[in-house]
């Protein structure tokens, strides 16, 4: 110990600006949320983005490879999928960049509420903004494909389920790669094979639905999967996120 | 405990001691490669049902076993040099990963050629061959995102948590893709699956396995060695010794 | 006043460079400490160690005389500090961007106080417009008003001065003097020469005679 | 031996261009990997030594520069 004065065991001695914390993390929560919300409706064309990018990938495919709508049917949940999860990979390099930018994150890193859980709150605005809007707009390309009846709930579904584990993991690599000036290519490279696991499960729960099988499997297997992306990704985002911001 | 912990981590220490290793790795891994092959290639009988061609198998189950190892070994070095700050963990991680990546290669290309003979094209998506690609993948994210940073600190915890990540990620992408190939490919014969095989056979696999390891570890060490003297080059000790070995 | 900062033998090396080593500081209450040092002889580092961001250091932290490690929590909770960019979002209000602060600080969120701290930094009139739309001082203001509304025992600022014009100039640096006077503590860097008050004490880093190197 | 002639060996038993060329790349890409950490080495070795001689020179006959403290940035 320098200096002369006994160590305080009591730290919280009289303070002068000492104060009890009050509302502690929930409020933080809240006006993180509400905050990343605002944010990102006032900018909407970030919104619209991976949304217009899914029809346009959606739209190549026919193009590219056959209107027949019997060859169409069979790869369209394949294909959906795939394009989901491209669009929402689109999107994922904007999550902490802005934040990282303007000096935000730095602040972030700094309050008494959990990082990890902070961080939680900014990817449950980007699957909120991103995977929701592209599961709900996947039955409508559905039936650009002619996707057969009856899989486009469980579509939907397993597009909601999936592109929140999507946001989690891909969060990691946006936090380890919003340092870097050009991380973009190099984010789609980290994310990807990660996501493979989502992939599987969600195209082919749909691909089961349509051919009558049990989806249940599939969506407890997805939801699996969610449980365990929670578990681990928002240490390993916070981690990240201060590799990327001090080394 | 701790005392020990930091000598070990200590680089001055690790390459002195990394120096009376070395050697007998690398006589083990030329003696095991040696017999191994000899044996594998020559003496080893054929296999009733792909014959000769079968014998693919002492560079490809080998070399498909050491992606698998050095990518947890590489995850376990980001652990110790995250949790204890050890230096030496980090740079044998970051000798590790382009030696996951060629061996990921190796296996991959000889399950190419060996899907020729047996399945009649090069490329099957195979299980253990699309587990293997999305390995390969894995170690090019470690790689490319160590290579991204300018300042060598953050790089390496950088690596180092991508390499727990990614080795967290490895028995999920292994258990969806098995899952996923035997949904599509129902009862397709495996080339790597053997269910029993004569102790002719696998007894220079086994050899084979050892010598890959041998040679994994002393690579390794050696390696490391040469990335101690790049890192530390302005340490006095380094200096000195570079006097030395001129 | 148990306010209290100290180091102990504090080393940093980033990249095999040392920026600075067997830094002892001693920072009570109604300091205000400005570290001087040329360009890259470390003085962004050390705030960040001192503020606690950055963990990858030598040497020990204590906090009213407890080590760090152990009342992180409780120094957080202390803590204000400002960096070379200023934290505020372009596509918000200073409203807005303020109520975060406050709700990140655990403060309930109280337009008034936030009115009121917009109005002590000169942005009355400006509350609702997008702070992109601001100047570059502005925007620093917004960041600054901060120091008023989540009253906080330690200041650790890297530059407060940037951009601000003289006036602002004059009003921040009265403001630090009053919040050490208060009991307050401040831990600064800055290229402006500061005036010499009882409160001041300079920390220097780095030695003579390198300054072009980096 | 599994094989009656070495040209049997070769062949294979008409599996030879696909085991050989397993083999070989394996071979191959083994010994490059240790040609390239023997190189790297010796480069590595010669980069310090040279290092070294230089600053001799520079010191001229004095002890040999260590650290200095502070913002100092190494040259090379």
């Amino acid at each position: 110990m320098p200096g002369t004065e006994t160590p305080m065991t009591d730290t919280e001695a009289a303070m002068p600006f000492h104060r009890e914390p009050r509302g502690g993390l929930m409020v933080a929560l809240r006006a993180t949320l509400k905050r990343d919300l605002v944010l990102l409706l006032r900018r909407r064309s970030e919104v619209l983005n991976p949304l217009v990018f899914f029809a346009l990938v959606i739209t190549l495919f026919p193009i590219g490879i056959s209107p027949d709508p019997e060859l169409l049917a069979t790869i369209a949940p394949g294909l959906l999928w795939v394009a989901a999860l491209l669009a929402a990979l689109l999107s994922l390099d904007s999550l902490f960049r802005g934040d990282y930018d303007d000096g935000s994150l730095e602040q972030l890193l700094l309050t008494p509420q959990p990082l990890a859980a902070l961080g939680l709150a900014k990817v449950a605005v980007h699957w909120l903004l991103t995977g929701l809007p592209l599961a709900l707009m996947a039955p409508v390309l559905g039936i650009m494909l002619s996707l057969p009846a009856g899989s486009y709930g469980i579509l939907a579904l397993s597009l909601a389920l999936g592109t929140a584990s999507l946001s989690l993991i891909g969060a990691i690599g946006a936090a380890l790669t919003v340092g870097l000036s050009r991380g973009g290519v190099l984010l789609s490279l980290l994310v990807l094979p990660l996501y493979i696991p989502v992939l599987i499960f969600g195209a082919g729960a749909v691909q089961a639905a349509i051919l009558g099988d049990g989806v249940a499997a599939h969506l407890a297997i997805l939801g699996a999967l969610l449980a365990v992306t929670l578990m681990f990704a928002p240490w390993a985002i916070a981690a990240s996120l201060r590799i990327s911001i001090n080394g | 405990m701790w005392t020990f912990i930091h000598k070990l981590g200590s680089p001055r220490w690790f390459y002195a001691i990394s120096a009376r290793l070395q050697p007998w790795f690398w006589a083990a891994a030329a003696l095991l490669l040696l017999v191994g092959s000899v044996w594998g290639l020559a003496f080893a009988p054929a296999d009733y049902q792909q014959g000769n061609s079968f014998r693919i198998i002492y560079v490809h189950v080998p070399a498909a076993f050491l992606a698998q190892s050095i990518f947890v070994a590489m995850a376990v070095a980001g652990l110790i040099f995250m949790v204890w700050k050890i230096k030496v963990a980090d740079m044998a991680a970051a000798m590790m990963a382009p030696l996951g990546a060629a061996m990921t290669f190796i296996a991959l290309f000889s399950g190419a050629v060996w899907g020729m003979p047996t399945w009649g094209t090069w490329w099957m998506w195979d299980a253990r061959l699309t587990s293997m690609l999305i390995l390969l993948f894995l170690y090019f994210g470690v790689i490319a995102l160590r290579g991204a940073f300018s300042s060598r600190d953050s790089a390496s915890r950088a690596a180092s948590v991508l390499a727990m990540v990614g080795v967290i990620n490895i028995p999920i992408i292994k258990y969806s893709v098995d899952w996923w190939y035997t949904l599509h490919q129902p009862a397709t014969f495996t080339v790597t699956s053997r269910p029993s095989m004569p102790m002719e056979m696998w007894l220079p696999l086994l050899i084979m396995l050892l010598g890959f390891y041998s040679f994994f570890i002393a690579l390794t060490l050696m390696r490391t060695r040469s990335e101690i003297l790049r890192r530390e080059s302005t340490k006095r000790w380094v200096r000195d010794l570079a006097a030395e070995e001129a | 006043m148990p306010l209290r900062l100290q180091a102990r033998e504090l080393a940093c090396e980033r990249d095999d460079r040392r920026l600075f080593e067997d830094l002892d500081l001693d920072i009570r209450a109604g300091e205000i400490v400005r570290v001087e040092g040329p360009n890259g002889s470390g003085k962004t580092t050390l705030l960040k160690i001192l503020s606690g961001q950055l963990a990858d250091y030598r040497g020990e932290l204590f906090w009213n005389g407890v080590p760090m490690r152990r009342v992180r929590g409780d120094f957080l909770a202390s803590l204000l500090y400002l960096g070379h960019a200023p934290g505020i979002k372009a596509a918000l209000t200073p409203l807005e961007n303020l109520a975060w602060y406050q709700a990140l600080a655990d403060e309930p969120g109280d337009e008034a106080a936030r009115l009121a701290a917009l109005e002590g930094v000169g942005l009355a009139g400006f509350e609702d417009l997008p702070t992109g739309q601001l100047s570059a001082g502005q925007q620093r203001r917004v960041a600054l008003a901060r120091l008023d509304l989540t009253p906080r025992p330690l200041w650790v600022l890297d530059e407060p001065f940037t951009a601000i014009d003289r006036d602002g100039v004059a009003a921040l640096e009265a403001r630090l003097v009053a919040h050490a006077r208060s009991g307050g503590c401040v831990l600064v860097t800055t290229h402006h020469e500061l005036r010499a008050t009882d409160e001041l004490r300079r920390i220097r880093l780095g030695g003579g005679g390198d300054d072009a190197r980096h | 031996m599994a094989f009656a002639s070495f040209n049997e060996f070769l062949a294979m038993g008409g599996h030879g261009p696909y085991v050989w060329t397993s083999w070989a790349v394996t071979a191959a890409l083994l010994g490059g990997i240790v040609i390239h950490a023997r190189s790297e080495r010796r480069q590595l070795l010669r980069n310090l030594q040279r290092r070294a001689r230089r600053e001799r020179r520079l010191a001229g006959g004095r002890a040999p520069v260590s650290h200095q403290r502070g913002g100092h940035v190494d040259d090379t």
